[in-house]
Order: structure tokens, then C-alpha cells, then sequence
């Protein structure tokens, strides 16, 4: 019962928070939300004894990811929360595709076969450690290449480059 | 260096812009005409002789009753360790006079203060604004014709 | 409200230092009048991208009293309490400047106890002076802890001042003929007490702040100063001895009685960076306490009982003529150009505030530092402004 | 006529002090306190009826352990608060020591105990600003974003065995999880205020706290390698029987990791010399400058809070924890005892260095730290690979290492220990003139 409980508490704040991104126009509020979303994820991780999982979920995501994006979005536009509503012709697009991600999702949902299965036991750190290192040693790597390869991309892109524009004549007027 | 010397070397370089010269007394300066202030600050400057790297001060002095405008250009040698002093006259309804900002930069502040507090105007300065006043204050406090203002922007002032 | 066109030069980026092609925003920083480290009521508008100052453009006034008009309207003797508010940490120096413009203008010859007197207290007020920005440099960098070991030694030094003129920070105590009265008996004892104590406590400082790692990475290659430039922007003082400059009134043209005592003149070596730079700046105000003291103890061993005031009447009248005199302050050259008619008020005095010029470099200087520099540079020019703003 | 001397300072009673408080905040802090304690009984009766009605309905079964945890929650605020409170308090006495000052002396007689308190209640009083710019319901969220995640931090800190909200067996990544997502306050607290210096602080606590987080996460994981165990209370446990069985003497790579991550722990919690999100003198007082009343004491909170937080987990997992050093029984005052000197450490670093530069900071971090600890990690689990299957070479070596590593440790405490009663010893020398007549005892 306590249990049904937390977990309606975690999933519902996930959906509003899901929403609340999508309404929102302010971009540092929606970095905010989805925030809470992550949270509310590594909640239910918790709730399903899959306590590394959803530590690294917070440690991760919200510590390290959520940080930086929130950093980015906030060097980028200041007070001037640009209004990002999505014009009409726009907005017809974006829904139909959309529908098909959630009529495909609905679908795949209906026709899982679902089973009940037994909670991870407690010493999961060891045990994902070991399939990491064991079973999926393979994938773990290349996750690692991966993420070096985007790595050194990041490092290309952020080079310093010869100047190209000249002289950059800046006039600015505060109100004081 | 004596004062003297050195107004006998400016008078070597430019003698016919020399208005007058006093190198006795408490004040030794040399009165030249306004129009060839950069030259002979130029020269003050880069002559070995003199070497009058150090700018101290503008003055800027208000004579109602000549109908001038005094400014006085206080030098200092550094290496030479020997002061002097340069004065333009200015006409008082509308002193201009050049900037020597490009010898001593040092001038451009004080010459702003000049423009602001006396209202001498001086041509080819990079950024002639206002320093201590703010920008609408009306009238030049130094100068001796004054009124002191009774309202500025909504403020009383009680004499 | 009303709109201030800030206006910038062409060419505000330097090459290469920003990559041009990510699009990077200005922000435009308002850093005072109210902020810890301007030390007053300076304001800067500092073009800022990211940590990096482009552009800085500082605003003066606030404190502007317009102290020239005040003198016209004032006589010589009721005008020194007023030269206490121009640089107001250093007010007797401020009071010794005025007073010998006047007695040069008035030829007033004034007796040597006087004299000396003036040396001792103008001295004992640059180390007062020194200690307070040495120890709030520490404070713009971060440091704490030596600012309060800077007031505890100053706090001696009003002391003595109070004892002598009843004032602990606007004297008026070094007036036009003399000074104002002599000092009470044993004072000139507890002068010694403090200088003894005081030597060895120099030491200390510099090993809790001069030679501490951080703060020579804070302050060493910053806002580096060559001797042209300072020359150049009218920098007297410890700023332009900084530059490696050694150039000294006291020394070049000694006025007072300075011309009697043996002292060095310290100037930056760029010990631990360039020539110039702020650590320089700094460190030559911590060596001019030394010498300070040298040549307060040399004062104090020819002070000799005697007359402490010359015939001046109470109400002084100089004659018509003009003169134009600086003394060395502990943060320049603070310099009288005074104008007299004749009458019993100057016709017009113009005053040379050391900070004004110095000053005026930071929007040289400004540039290309990030933005804690600006407290640093700021720090070791060490305005005060009621002197910039007169 | 020379007025050197100063009138002594008066030490005031405890019944002098209880009547200078009255009559010093009466006039608005009784009213004030009385409609507080209206609030706290109308919420404590709203808690207890829904509690009762929970336990009613649902949680019967469960009630010991709800009751148990509503108790621990309720200990570990307290805990809290009272650290935060006796932090701050130490803090202006530690500064006023180093400073040849007194610190606060007269709010409540000893010592001005009391002047937390004091502070609290007139925080408490002020009025609550919020800038007419700022993004209001996230201006009012911050405070609590910071302080949440460093309380939440003390749910899995053992304080000594079973001394412990939840046992967890991944307890130390939570604690290191909840840390850093403090910095989401402050970043939000920056963006808020709309205000350019707090937005400088906000971003050089992003930049900060990222980066230092790995140095500081490689340092600990460098120790829980040579445990095996991410539970902090098995590696408290790992390191029972004395001083020379802590993980800081088992080799010289976690010795030097220590120093790491105490070094790291100082930037992950904005303490001095990585002060810059709230530098004074570049930024007025950076993410919260324009914070008052309350939400200020918060942020002041989640920073002591933090503060104590990184001291624990660096006693449990370098120095031993709850064991005794020589060898009583383990009790959780050794632990509050070994956490607190950490947190005076780092308020005496404070009081003593300049601040670096926000390059620094960067460069010493990527340029520097990282590099370093990723060697000690490798160099720890090698050590661990040779060390702990007893191969022939090391046996012995790594039996005698921790007690030569541990003199050292011991020396650099005595060095410590001598330096502070050397100072003690010489106060009435070292502190000068005037402040001395004020020291009670000189």
C-alpha cells in the first residue's frame, strides 16, 4: 500500500514535471523541470531497490548533465526568455509526429508480455559491476570509445580559431 | 637644469610664440600662444635636454578681468629632475585650445576636468566629457561668473 | 531615469583573444559606486565577456564636493580642515602640502621643531596610510586575516595622533606656520615604543601575505605597468616607484626637512613577475614602511625643544602671485597650484590629487584582465576617493 | 593624558543576559516568537493527526520502523541545525582568535554562545526582499534546493555502527549525489536574483563544483578500492582497532588522497581559498547577494551543513571513523570529535589564505588534481592487486607501512599541536599591544 503510494507520488511528479517542460517558456524553468523529472526517476529507481541505479541516476544526471545544461542555458539567454510556442504550421507537424510516438508506444506497452519479477537484491553495485566487467564487457567499452570520440569532437569544436570577422564595432546602451 | 636654461632652449626652438617668460621668482613658466601649445609641448617632450616626462598638472584659471582663461601646464622631469611650466591665454567667450593628450595621456583626464569645472574646450580629445559633474549640470563652477544653482533635477539647495 | 550612451571604441576585442565565430554576449557590468572592493563610491562599467574584462570605463563625482570653489571662498587657515577630506587617510600630509604652498607663496620661514614634527607625523601617517592598503589589498584578495593585523598597528598610530592633535582622522594639526600645538610629554617615548614594535611586525605581514604563494599568483604578471606607460599617464607614488621608477620628491627635491635624512628609495624589481605589475605595486608600499620608520627615528633623535609656531597672523594675507608646489603623499605626488591676489582667500587653488592621475591608467590597464583582477589592479593603484573626486 | 589603555571588556551574567535579550528584542521578538509558537503547535497538531491517521490506516504493520525513522529524521534536523549553529558561532571565534580579535563576547556570558541564536532571531525578523526583476517562485525555491540536498546528505552518514538513518550498501554515492546537487541551488538562486553578480557567482560555482567533483569522487574511490565495499559503514568498520588500521596509513597512495580530497572537499563546499561564487570583494557577495533574512540563513545553513558533511565522510573513510585511535571502544563521539577538528581545519585555511582566481581554480583542477588522483586510484588498486593476496615482496611492507605512515601523521599532528600551544604560549607576544589586555587569561 505505502509502496503504491510513493510510487504514484514519483510516476505523477515525472508526468507534471514531463508536461511542465513542455509548457513552459522559460528555458532555465524548463532545465528546472526536467531536473525534477530526473529526480522523480532515480525515485522510483530507489523504489525498485535498484539503489545504484538511481544514485548514478542523480549523480549523473542531475549532478553533472543537469549542471551544465542549466550553466549552457543560462549563458545563453538572460531575461529574455525567448518564446518558444511553436507556430501553427509548426505546431501540426510536431503533433502528428507525436501521435505516432505514442500510438507506437501505447502499442508496445499493450502487447508486452509482462511478468512479475522479484527486486534485484541489495548488493547490486557488486553485481552490476560484474556484468559490466564479465558479460558486457564488449558493449561497456565501446560505450567508453563512444563517449571519447564526443569527447574529442567537444575538443575540435571549442578550439580557438584565427579571428575572421574584423574590428566589431559594439555599442551598447544601458538604462540606468 | 635652471629655469632659465630651459626657456633659453624654448626660446631657441620657437621664439616668435613666446607671448612672455618669466624664469624667476616662485612660478617660472613661459607664456606662448595657444595655436602652438602641441608643437612646444612636443618639444618640451621629446628634447633630451628637457625631457619633461611627467605632465602633473593642467590649472585652468579664470580672469574675468583680462577676459582670459589662464591654463597652466605644470612639467616635471623625471630623469632630469628640473620642473617647469607652459601657460596659454584663451579667450574667455570661447577658449579652445588643442588637446595634448597624444604627448602625455596623462592630459586627458585633466583636460576633461578643464572642460567640465572652467568649460575650456579642447579640440582632438579622444573622449571630452564631463568627469566629476554629471552630464546636464549647468554652467562651469570654476569660472568666476558663477551663480550657484538653487535646483537641480527636483534637489533644493539651501545657500 | 535617464539613458547613458556608453560609448566604445572600434576596436574592442584584441587579436585573437576571443574566438569569433562562437557568438559570445557582452555583459555590461555596473561595478559600484557600492562595491567592496572600488574602495569608495568609484563607479567602473566594465564590458565583460564571460570572466573577461573587454573594456572599462570608470565614472567619477560621486564624492565630488568641489573643494577648488570652496578654497575661493574660504581663507588659507580656514581652508586646511578641508584638505583633511581630500585624501583622508592621509590628512596630515594633506595639511603639510597646503601649509607649505602657503608659507612658499607667503615666504614664511617656520621653526625647526615645527619642521620636524611635520616629518615625524607626515611619515607616521604614510605608514598608517600604507598599512591600510596593504592590508585591504589582502581584503580584494581574499585574505581576511591581515587587514585586522594592519588596523591593529594603526589603530597605535591614531593613538598617537589623537594624543597629539585630538583627532584620529581629520587633524588639522599641520597648519600654515607650524603645527597647531606641540605634542604631549612622553609622547615622543610611546613614537619609539611603536616604531620598535612595529619593525619586526613588517616581517610578519610579509610572511602571512607578501611571499604567500596565492597572493603571488593573484598579483605577480597582473595588470603590469611598464615605466613609459606610468610615466606617461602622470603615475607618482608607489605606483610609479612600482614600474621600477625611482622617482621620489623626498628624495629629488626635498622640501621640509627631508633633504636631512638617509633613506632608500624602493622601487618593483619584478621579483616574482614583470616590472610593474600589481605584486610590485604592493610590495613597495610594505618597503616604504621601512623606510618610513628609518626616517621617523632619524626626526625623533633631532627633535629639539623650541618654538613649534612662526609669527603667521591669525588671519593670512599672501601676496599677489602664484606658485605651484607638491609634496609627496603616500599615494603620489599631491600637488597645490595656488593663485593669490593678494587678498586674505586664494583667487584660485587647483589641486593635483595623486589618485585623479593614477586613476586614470585602469581603463589602459583594465583590459584583458578577468574580472577578479579588476579588484586587483584596483587594489594596488589604492585610490581613495575623496581625493579623486575632490 | 596618553590614552593607551582601554577599559577591560565587562563580562556580562547569564540572568544580565536573559534581561538585555527581553529588552532588547521584546518590543518585536516576543510577539513575534509567540506567533511562531502558534504556528509550530498548529502544525505539530496537524502532523500528529495525520499521522495517526496514516499509522491508522495504513502502516500498522510498520509502525515501529515508522516511528524509529520519524525520531531519526526528526534528531538528525536537529543535529543539523545545531551544527550549522555552533558552526557559525565557532567560525567568528576561530576568525576573531586568528584575527587578535575576541569574536563575539557578550550574547550570552560564555564566551557569547548565544550570538547564533541571536543572529537567528533577527533574521529571522527581517524582512524577506525578493527583487521586483528576479524569477520569483525560483528566487523562493533556492534556498530550499540548497538546503534539502545537504540535509538529505546526513540520511545515509553513519554515525557510528547502527548510528544510521538507512543502512545502504551504496551510501557513499548517495552522500556524494546528494552533495552535488546542492550546487542546483545555487546555480537557480543565481539565475533568479537577476542580478549580474549573483549570475557570476551562480556559473563560477557550476564550473567550480563540476570540475572538483572528480578529483574529489577519484580520491574516495581510491580508498573504497582497498575495502571493496561502497557502504560507509563497512568501510568505517574495515578500519576499527586504532590509529594505525585507518585507510589514511594503508598506503601511500591513499595517504596523499587524503590530502586530495580534503583539498577538493574545500572547493565542493565554496570554502576558502575556492570562495569565489560568494568573493566578496569581486562579486559584493555573489549567488546571494540578493538574498535577506531567512533565505539568506539557509544558504548559511547548506553551507555549514555541507561543511560537516565532507568532514564526515573523510573521517569515516580516511581516519577511522567512530574507532578510537588508541584502541578503547569505538563510540560516535570519536567521530564527532575527529569531524570537527576537520571543520576547524577548514575554517583556520580560511581565515589564513587569499582567494585564487577563478583560471586557477580551473587550471588546478584539470591541470593538476585530476591527473594526480587518477594516478593515486591506479596506483591504490595495484597496490591493492600486490598487496592484499600477500605477495612475498610487499607482505611486509605493507604490514610495517601503516605504522611508519602513521608517525608521520602523528608528527604533522604534533607539529600542529605544538604550533597552536606555541602561539597559546606566546599570545601575550604574538598578538600585540592592544588586543592583549582584552584576551581573558593574558
Amino acid at each position: 500500500m505505502l509502496e503504491t503510494m510513493i510510487f504514484v507520488l514519483f510516476a505523477g511528479l515525472a508526468v507534471v514535471a514531463g508536461i511542465a517542460i513542455l509548457l513552459s517558456t522559460s528555458i532555465v524553468r524548463m532545465a528546472y523541470w526536467l531536473i525534477t523529472m530526473l529526480v522523480a526517476v532515480a525515485g522510483l529507481y530507489f523504489l525498485m531497490g535498484a539503489y545504484f541505479l538511481g544514485v548514478m541516476q542523480i549523480l549523473v544526471y542531475v549532478g553533472g548533465v543537469a549542471v551544465l545544461l542549466v550553466f549552457g542555458v543560462m549563458l545563453t539567454s538572460r531575461q529574455l526568455a525567448p518564446t518558444l510556442r511553436p507556430g501553427r504550421a509548426e505546431a501540426l507537424w510536431l503533433a502528428a509526429v507525436a501521435a505516432v510516438l505514442l500510438v507506437g508506444l501505447v502499442l508496445s506497452i499493450l502487447h508486452a508480455h509482462w511478468q512479475p519479477g522479484t527486486i534485484v537484491p541489495a548488493n547490486s553495485a557488486a553485481e552490476i559491476g560484474h556484468s559490466l566487467l564479465g558479460e558486457f564487457l564488449g558493449p561497456f567499452e565501446l560505450v567508453s570509445v563512444l563517449l571519447l570520440v564526443a569527447m574529442l569532437g567537444a575538443a575540435y569544436l571549442a578550439r580557438p580559431k584565427a579571428p575572421t570577422a574584423g574590428p566589431q564595432h559594439i555599442k551598447e546602451t544601458t538604462v540606468l | 637644469m635652471t629655469s632659465s636654461e630651459i626657456l633659453e632652449l624654448v626660446k631657441q626652438y620657437d621664439a616668435d610664440s613666446i607671448v612672455s617668460a618669466t624664469a624667476e621668482g616662485l612660478y617660472p613658466h613661459v607664456v606662448i600662444k595657444a595655436e602652438r601649445l602641441p608643437a612646444i609641448a612636443g618639444f618640451l617632450k621629446t628634447q633630451p635636454r628637457l625631457g619633461f616626462d611627467l605632465l602633473r598638472c593642467i590649472s585652468a584659471i579664470d580672469r574675468p578681468a583680462q577676459n582670459t582663461i589662464e591654463l597652466a601646464y605644470d612639467l616635471l622631469s623625471t630623469s632630469l629632475a628640473h620642473t617647469f611650466a607652459v601657460k596659454v591665454l584663451l579667450e574667455r567667450a570661447d577658449p579652445q585650445v588643442a588637446s595634448v593628450s597624444a604627448i602625455w595621456p596623462a592630459a586627458e583626464w585633466h583636460e576633461r576636468e578643464a572642460y567640465d569645472l572652467v568649460g575650456v574646450t579642447f579640440l582632438h580629445h579622444p573622449d571630452l566629457r564631463r568627469i566629476l559633474l554629471p552630464e546636464d549640470w549647468p554652467g562651469h563652477p570654476l569660472r568666476k561668473d558663477y551663480q550657484d544653482i538653487v535646483e537641480y533635477r527636483g534637489l533644493k539647495f539651501q545657500p | 531615469m535617464k539613458e547613458i550612451e556608453v560609448h566604445y571604441p572600434p576596436e574592442v576585442l584584441q587579436e585573437g583573444e576571443v574566438p569569433s565565430d562562437i557568438r559570445t554576449e557582452e555583459l555590461v557590468l555596473n561595478m559600484g559606486p557600492q562595491h567592496p572592493s572600488t574602495h569608495g563610491v568609484l563607479r567602473v562599467i566594465l564590458q565583460t565577456d564571460g570572466e573577461l574584462v573587454l573594456k572599462a570605463t570608470p565614472y567619477l563625482g560621486y564624492l565630488h564636493r568641489c573643494a577648488e570653489k570652496i578654497a575661493e571662498k574660504v581663507t588659507y587657515r580656514q581652508f586646511t580642515p578641508y584638505t583633511d577630506r581630500l585624501d583622508y587617510l592621509a590628512a596630515m600630509n594633506n595639511n603639510l602640502g597646503f601649509a607649505l604652498t602657503v608659507e612658499k607663496l607667503g615666504g614664511i620661514e617656520i621653526p625647526p621643531r615645527a619642521d620636524y614634527l611635520r616629518v615625524i607625523l607626515a611619515e607616521l601617517n604614510r605608514i598608517a596610510s600604507h598599512l591600510m592598503a596593504t592590508g585591504s589589498y589582502g581584503l580584494d584578495m581574499g585574505a581576511f586575516t591581515p587587514l585586522i593585523y594592519c588596523f591593529r598597528e594603526r589603530e597605535w598610530i591614531m593613538d598617537l595622533f589623537e594624543a597629539a592633535s585630538g583627532a584620529r582622522l581629520t587633524y588639522s594639526y599641520i597648519t600654515i606656520g607650524g603645527v597647531r600645538e606641540d605634542v604631549p610629554e612622553g609622547w615622543t617615548q610611546k613614537c619609539r615604543e611603536f616604531l620598535d614594535y612595529f619593525e619586526p611586525k613588517i616581517t610578519e605581514y610579509n610572511n602571512l601575505l607578501s611571499f604567500n604563494h596565492i597572493f603571488i599568483q593573484r598579483t605577480a604578471n597582473v595588470g603590469i605597468c611598464p615605466p613609459e606607460l606610468a610615466l606617461a599617464y602622470g603615475l607618482t607614488g608607489p605606483c610609479l616607484r612600482g614600474s621600477g621608477v625611482p622617482w621620489d620628491l623626498r628624495k629629488a627635491m626635498p622640501y621640509s626637512r627631508y633633504g636631512e635624512f638617509q633613506f632608500d628609495i624602493p622601487v618593483g624589481r619584478g621579483t616574482y613577475g614583470t616590472v610593474g605589475d600589481c605584486w610590485d605595486r604592493y610590495f613597495v608600499r610594505v618597503e616604504e614602511m621601512v623606510q618610513s620608520v628609518r626616517i621617523i627615528r632619524q626626526a625623533l633623535d633631532k627633535l629639539a625643544d623650541g618654538p613649534i609656531q612662526a609669527k603667521v597672523p591669525r588671519v593670512v594675507k599672501l601676496p599677489a602671485g602664484e606658485v605651484y608646489y607638491e609634496v609627496e603623499n603616500p599615494r603620489g605626488q599631491l600637488g597645490f597650484h595656488l593663485v593669490s591676489d593678494g587678498g586674505t582667500s586664494p583667487y584660485r587653488l587647483k589641486i593635483r590629487g595623486p589618485s585623479f592621475c593614477n586613476l586614470s591608467i585602469l581603463p589602459v590597464l583594465a583590459p584583458n584582465c578577468l574580472l577578479a583582477d579588476i579588484a586587483a589592479l584596483l587594489g594596488s593603484i589604492d585610490i581613495v576617493m575623496g581625493e579623486v573626486d575632490r | 593624558m596618553l590614552t593607551f589603555e582601554r577599559p577591560p571588556v565587562e563580562y556580562k551574567g547569564l540572568s544580565r543576559t536573559i534581561v538585555r535579550l527581553a529588552t532588547k528584542w521584546g518590543g518585536i521578538g516576543i510577539p513575534l516568537l509567540l506567533r511562531f509558537a502558534w504556528g509550530v503547535f498548529l502544525a505539530a497538531v496537524v502532523v500528529l493527526i495525520a499521522f495517526v491517521w496514516l499509522v491508522q490506516h495504513f502502516i500498522n504493520p510498520l509502525l515501529p520502523w515508522f516511528v524509529r525513522d520519524f525520531v531519526v529524521v526528526v534528531g538528525l534536523l536537529a543535529f543539523v541545525c545545531i551544527v550549522a549553529i555552533i558552526g557559525i558561532w565557532g567560525e567568528r571565534k576561530v576568525s576573531g582568535r586568528i584575527q587578535s580579535r575576541l569574536g563575539p563576547m557578550r550574547t550570552g556570558a560564555w564566551h557569547g554562545w548565544a550570538q547564533s541564536l541571536a543572529d537567528g532571531l533577527k533574521f529571522v525578523q527581517k524582512e524577506d526582499l525578493i527583487p521586483a526583476a528576479a524569477d520569483k517562485p525560483l528566487f523562493r525555491l533556492a534556498p530550499y534546493l540548497a538546503l534539502v540536498p545537504a540535509f538529505c546528505a546526513y540520511l545515509a552518514i553513519p554515525f557510528g555502527v547502527g548510528w544510521v538513518f538507512r543502512e545502504a550498501d551504496v551510501s557513499l554515492l548517495f552522500v556524494l549525489a546528494m552533495l552535488a546537487i546542492e550546487v542546483l541551488g545555487v546555480i537557480m538562486a543565481g539565475w533568479a536574483s537577476n542580478s549580474k553578480w549573483s549570475l557570476y557567482g551562480a556559473m563560477r560555482e557550476g564550473c567550480q563544483l563540476v570540475s572538483y567533483e572528480i578529483p574529489m569522487g577519484l580520491s574516495l574511490l581510491a580508498a573504497v578500492l582497498s575495502v571493496g565495499s561502497l557502504n560507509l559503514t563497512e568501510l568505517g568498520e574495515a578500519q576499527a582497532g586504532g590509529w594505525f588500521a585507518w585507510l589514511l596509513f594503508q598506503n601511500p597512495f591513499l595517504f596523499a588522497a587524503f590530502f586530495t580530497y580534503y583539498i577538493a572537499s574545500l572547493a565542493s563546499c565554496k570554502r576558502a581559498p575556492f570562495d569565489l561564487p560568494e568573493g566578496e570583494s569581486e562579486l559584493v557577495a555573489g549567488f546571494h547577494t540578493e538574498y535577506s533574512g531567512f533565505r539568506f540563513v539557509m544558504f548559511f545553513f547548506a553551507e555549514y551543513a555541507g561543511m560537516f558533511a565532507v568532514s564526515a565522510l573523510a573521517t569515516i573513510i580516511f581516519l577511522g571513523g567512530w574507532g578510537s585511535p588508541i584502541g578503547g571502544p569505538s563510540s560516535p563521539l570519536w567521530f564527532l570529535a575527529k569531524s570537527t577538528f576537520l571543520v576547524w581545519v577548514q575554517m583556520w585555511v580560511r581565515w589564513t589564505l587569499p582567494r585564487i582566481r577563478i583560471d586557477q581554480v580551473m587550471h588546478a583542477c584539470i591541470k593538476y588534481l585530476l591527473p594526480f588522483t587518477l594516478l593515486l586510484f591506479i596506483g591504490s588498486s595495484f597496490w591493492q592487486l600486490y598487496a592484499s593476496p600477500a605477495h612475498p615482496l610487499f607482505a611486509s611492507l605493507a604490514r610495517l607501512l601503516p605504522y611508519g605512515l602513521g608517525t608521520l601523521g602523528l608528527l604533522l599532528l604534533g607539529l600542529y599541536f605544538f604550533g597552536a600551544g606555541y602561539g597559546y604560549y606566546y599570545r601575550n607576544r604574538l598578538v600585540g599591544q592592544m588586543a592583549r589586555r582584552h584576551l581573558p587569561g593574558a
